[in-house]
């Protein structure tokens, strides 16, 4: 099995989880995160003074499917996610060896 | 105004780690102050002017004798202002001790903003009562209690200079001692919460109508126009603040807590002379004010004195020069037509009326001068006093300043409080340690 | 490629983002997480009673790099952030098969650099 | 001792209890608007909108005192100026266009324009402050429809125009003695000066503005309920000051006004919160739904305080909360109301609530709840005044009267509304903020945030962080 996790742009969400449910995903973990990229954060002003906050929202999304299914729902995040403006976002792979749903105990395959 | 006022105006203004911490600083400054109050503060303040030195001179009036207020008589009696220069008073001892009270107590509060984020709690408890007896006491007495700035004709409505100017000064001097937050906070101090500044903002606002409203101590024509004019100061210095951050500030942008210093400006500035100046003066107060203290927060802040002194939260711009600014305002454009009753001093012209005239109306410096003078004295003599208090509690108590592990970790570590706890995603479940009944 | 996972402490993290940056890493992801480590939680008194706040405040960095450039930026994190209490936290490398950089399109190492 | 002449420090005319009164009273309202409406606004919307939200509430309520101070007020209450023959409609529908500014007219004794009242117990400066404090909530209120992609620049025109054009001729026809005075249609407390007429500006308005962007319509959940509390806190106790002052005097009907005021209250309150749990799709009872419920009493009762006992203000209260959940719930889906995005529905909670407070004056108002100090047409005894509604005296005539008046404020605040509106477009060049700042919100507007939370850890050892203490 394989672990798919995308940074998207947290308006991105909606488009995401709708692209991925079509292409026969059933469940997803999503948290709220802060990215650091070269898009750089931006300047609020308090009684004058400036302060700067280079983290910018975003949203990490993290979904375990069959090895088959993994170039299929890449695509499929990566058309919904784009805007073509910079911070975007990235999408990876990595393996996972063993995965149990806890409630039927199922393991492997079955459990995704 | 102080609770909860100040208190969640403060407390939306510092980082989250030190909600707690200010906020309980304001509540127990609140309830010192009147404990103080009652055991000697009153008396000292408004009680019968002790005489160490010739009638006339300095040291025949500017404090009054250190005794309780705690006898039923004493409070239950008739009002009787300690240099009797005013009407008699249509109320109990009681009702003007209170009064008293709550313009004495808000004073340690604004300067509370000046040192928030590093002050030790202790040292807190100790500066209260100390500053309250040795600064406030006197500045009352001399101002308010017909002392011998009063007698020489100074004026001060309901607090520009007694309360507004000496808080800020306070403020400067009591940072500059106890000295700057730790470099990390001052890089992160932005506001936490800025419903809750909006909640104090509010409050302080609409309470200002008790601030300048009462202080004619008469349901008369002038606490209606002194109610007007609190709101028209308040009012044009918002609007000017927000006009100038709008077209004047880098990023051209009207912003929430520049509204709210406009405010305060405005408020502060027209305490002094609230009861003295008509619709039009009000407006000229709330101007002059908030465009001079926009310059003196965005300008005069990076020069020399000020940009090495960490006054957190600026009381010596929107109080200190506020104050400085309504008190002068006096001598310029206070209208003689507006009458305060109640008041035989100097000025004394007709049964119970008592006005002051500003050089725009009499075209004379007289009062302008008398104002001056009396502003050099505040700000002097709060200093002086402001700077014995800091080092004499910072010798009993062994340092003003919070532990550096306090200072990072903040309210955790000096109360075990946090403003918005947050203990853990799940509930505690089945373990040892949760051994309830109904936890089988 | 391989993903650098780090669990260090709060106010670390910006002595990491710096430290980071001058490798020519120019992008992470930064998440609030809450560690149960051996360390330990705090205690906090609200009207009497005593509370154990077990989870402690950690923040989860994750950054996307060249199999060559892992190595660095692990042994770089780690001296970042060392602090020599307890609490300083983890750091793993894991293998990427495959990663997409969504606004170009573009896959495997050049998305990373 | 000064010999103890007993000088009486106030003039024969003023009574320092009505004065008292009338200025805390005035406070009360003045909190209903900071921080009361500020922080009910502010947690009813989005997170990004707070501080946006809350900027145009203090300078609002700041603009609209600078136009009362330099004309507002002697346009609204100074004396009516004539532009017909006395007695018809021209003769008495504005004031002058002068300041209120010298410290004669402050300190004078306070006379309304068209002195049908018994000459008021304290100075002008009382009664202008009060009055102020009424107009200023008013384009609060109608703001609440426009939140969430109003321009700020348009807000700081729209106030001052608004109160002049709109609230002053309204204020004028039904309190200065105008035409609708004279005819005897009576608003004890602004159900129609305030509510109507701000339920109808917000919708006009809304609707020339436009709805918010269709993410900000879909997760329109509120920020902070327990801010809602505060505000709702403060404008319930608040509206003791709002009705208990528009007697001017200290009086019985001052306290009766505040009463029903409470009692009408907390039977909308209760009526909501019934409705919700027996009739609404969840039936389960919600704290906003509890909120509205609180407003619609609030709204409904005002026009007739002072005018209906307390069995009359419980009726107020039924009705107008019910008739209010029904049109939030149903009339909402109809064809105009659901094209238009009003933001907090204030075309239902202060529109239609103050409608049918107005109109049910003519039915339930009580004729022997006599309103001193009033000497309309229905003038009964020297300084007298109550007002009888069809359950009393089986006439009409007092609803025809409202109705009519309702029919004038609803007409003429939404003509005048869109005027100023489509005004203002044009000079500040579209009242909308720019799409990519309605994503953003109050960052891209004031570079503020209502909680900011930018960084987890703390800036260290830096070249970006200087300061002499980071060695």
């Amino acid at each position: 099995m394989k672990l798919v996790t995308a940074i998207v742009k947290p308006f991105k969400l909606d488009e995401v989880k709708v692209a991925v449910k079509e292409v026969g995903v059933s469940g997803m973990t999503v948290s709220q995160v802060r990215g650091f990229g070269r898009t750089g954060g931006h300047i609020e002003i308090y009684r004058g003074k400036e302060y700067e906050f280079d983290f910018v929202d975003k949203i990490q999304i993290d979904i375990v499917c069959t090895d088959e299914s993994v170039d299929v729902i890449v695509d499929a995040i990566v058309n919904a996610a784009r805007t073509d403006i910079h911070g975007d976002g990235k999408v990876w792979v990595t393996d996972v060896s063993h995965v149990v749903r806890i409630r039927t105990d199922e393991h492997g395959p079955e459990a995704v | 105004m102080s609770i909860p006022g100040l208190a969640v105006f403060y407390a939306g203004l510092v980082r989250n780690k030190w909600i707690v911490n200010t906020m309980l600083m304001v509540f127990t400054g609140f309830s010192v102050t009147l404990v103080v109050w009652m055991l000697w503060g009153y008396n000292m303040a408004f009680g019968q002017l002790s005489h160490f030195g010739p009638t006339g001179s300095f040291w025949s009036g500017f404090i009054g004798h250190a005794t309780p207020l705690a006898t039923a008589s004493s409070e239950q009696g008739q009002t009787v202002s300690g240099a009797n220069t005013l009407i008699p008073f249509h109320f109990p001892t009681a009702t003007f001790a209170y009064f008293q009270f709550t313009f004495a107590a808000i004073t340690p509060l604004i300067f509370l903003g000046g040192l928030v984020g590093r002050l030790k709690f202790k040292a807190w408890l100790l500066i209260v009562p100390l500053w309250i007896t040795v600064v406030y006491c006197v500045n009352a007495a001399l101002i308010w209690n017909g002392g011998f700035l009063a007698q020489k004709g100074v004026v001060d409505y309901a607090g520009g200079f007694v309360i507004e100017l000496s808080a800020g000064v306070a403020g400067f001097v009591g940072a500059a001692i106890v000295g700057p937050r730790r470099w990390q906070d001052r890089e992160n101090a932005f506001p936490s919460n800025l419903m809750m500044t909006a909640v104090g903002a509010g409050i302080l606002w609409l309470g200002w109508n008790g601030f300048n409203g009462g202080a004619v101590f008469y349901a008369g024509t002038n606490a209606a126009s002194a109610i007007l004019n609190t709101n028209v100061s308040s009012a044009v210095g918002l609007l000017t603040w927000v006009l100038m951050d709008m077209y004047f500030s880098r990023q051209k942008k009207a912003t929430f807590l520049g509204a709210t210093n406009g405010m305060l400006c405005g408020l502060v500035a027209v305490t002094a002379i609230a009861g003295f100046v008509n619709g039009i003066g009000a407006m000229v107060v709330g101007f002059v004010s908030s465009a001079l203290v926009w310059c003196s927060w965005n300008y005069l802040s990076r020069i020399r004195p000020f940009s090495q002194v960490d006054d957190a939260l600026g009381v010596i711009h929107t109080h200190g020069f506020a104050g400085l600014i309504g008190g002068l305002l006096i001598g310029l454009v206070s209208d003689p037509k507006m009458a305060v009753y109640g008041t035989t001093g100097p000025k004394f012209n007709g049964p119970g009326s008592f006005s002051v005239g500003g050089w725009f109306y009499t075209h004379s410096f007289h009062q302008l001068w008398e104002q001056f003078l009396a502003a050099l004295w505040v700000a002097a003599f709060t200093a002086v006093g402001t700077a014995f208090v800091f080092y004499l509690v910072k010798f009993l108590v062994g340092g003003l300043r919070e532990s550096d592990e306090n200072l990072a970790l903040g309210d955790i570590g000096i109360h075990d409080e946090e403003a918005f706890p947050d203990p853990t995603f799940g509930e505690p479940v089945g373990t040892p340690s949760h051994l309830h009944s109904d936890n089988v | 490629m391989k993903l650098v996972t780090a669990v260090v402490k709060p106010f670390k993290l910006d002595e990491v983002k710096v430290a980071v940056k001058a490798l020519g890493v120019n992008g992470m992801t930064v998440s609030q997480v809450r560690g149960f480590g051996r360390t330990g939680g705090h205690i906090e008194i609200y009207r009497g009673k005593e509370y154990e706040f077990d989870f402690v405040d950690k923040i989860r960095i994750e950054i996307a790099c060249t199999d060559e450039a892992a190595e660095k930026i692990c042994d770089t994190i780690v001296d970042a952030a060392k602090t020599e209490i307890h609490g300083d936290g983890k750091v793993w490398i894991s293998d990427i098969e495959h990663v997409v950089r969504i606004r170009t399109g573009e896959r495997g190492p050049d998305a990373v650099k | 001792m000064l010999a103890a002449t007993t000088i009486i420090p106030y003039p024969s005319w003023l009574n320092p209890a009505d004065n008292t009164w009338q200025l805390i009273s005035a406070t009360l309202v003045g909190l209903m608007s900071l921080p009361g409406l500020a922080v009910l606004y502010g947690g009813l919307v989005r997170k990004k909108w707070i501080v946006n939200t809350m900027l145009m509430v203090f300078t609002g309520f700041s603009i609209t005192l600078v136009v009362w101070m330099l004309w507002g007020y002697n346009m609204a209450f100074g004396q009516l100026s004539h532009f017909g023959p006395t007695g018809s409609f021209w003769s008495g529908f504005v004031g002058h266009f002068t300041p209120l500014s010298t410290s004669g007219a402050e300190q004078g004794q306070a006379v309304s324009g068209a002195n049908t009242l018994i000459p008021f117990h304290f100075p002008t400066a009382t009664l202008a402050y009060f009055q102020f404090v009424f107009a200023a909530i008013t384009p609060l209120l109608f703001l609440g429809g426009l939140v969430g992609r109003l321009k700020f620049k348009a807000w700081l025109l729209i106030v001052p125009l608004w109160i002049t054009m709109v609230y002053c001729i309204n204020a004028a026809l039904m309190w200065g003695g105008g035409f609708f005075a004279q005819k005897g249609a009576v608003d004890f407390a602004g159900g129609y000066i305030i509510h109507l007429s701000a339920g109808i500006a917000a919708f006009v308005g809304a609707a020339i503005v436009g709805p918010r962007r269709w993410q900000d319509r879909e997760n329109a959940f509120p920020s902070n309920l327990m801010m809602v509390a505060v505000g709702a806190g403060f404008l319930w106790l608040g509206w003791n000051g709002f009705n208990g002052g528009a007697t001017f005097y200290a009086g019985a009907d001052a306290a009766s006004a505040v009463l029903n005021t409470n009692v009408a209250t907390a039977v909308g309150v209760l009526t909501w919160l019934l409705m919700d749990m027996f009739f609404s799709r969840q039936k389960k009872p919600t704290f906003l739904g509890v909120i509205n419920g609180m407003l619609c009493g609030l709204v409904a009762i005002t026009p007739s305080a002072g005018f209906v006992n307390g069995t009359g203000a419980m009726v107020v209260g039924l009705v107008s909360s019910s008739v209010v959940w029904v049109s939030w719930n149903y009339l909402s889906r109809i064809r105009p109301f659901s094209k238009v995005d009003d933001a907090m529905g204030v075309i239902y909670t202060h529109g239609i609530a103050g409608l049918i407070g107005g109109l049910m004056i003519g039915v339930v108002a009580d004729p022997s709840m006599s309103v001193y100090g009033v000497s309309g047409s229905n003038f009964k005894a020297p300084g007298g005044f109550s007002v009888g509604g069809w359950f009393y005296t089986h006439s009409f005539h007092q609803l025809w009267e409202q109705f009519l008046a309702a029919l004038w404020v609803i007409g003429y605040t939404a003509v005048g509304t869109a005027v100023i509106f489509y005004l203002v477009k044009f000079l500040v060049g579209g009242l909308r903020e720019s799409d990519e700042t309605l994503a953003i919100g109050d960052l891209a507007i004031h570079d503020e945030e209502a909680f900011p939370d930018p960084t987890f850890g703390e800036p260290v050892l830096t070249p970006s962080h200087t300061h002499s203490d980071n060695k």
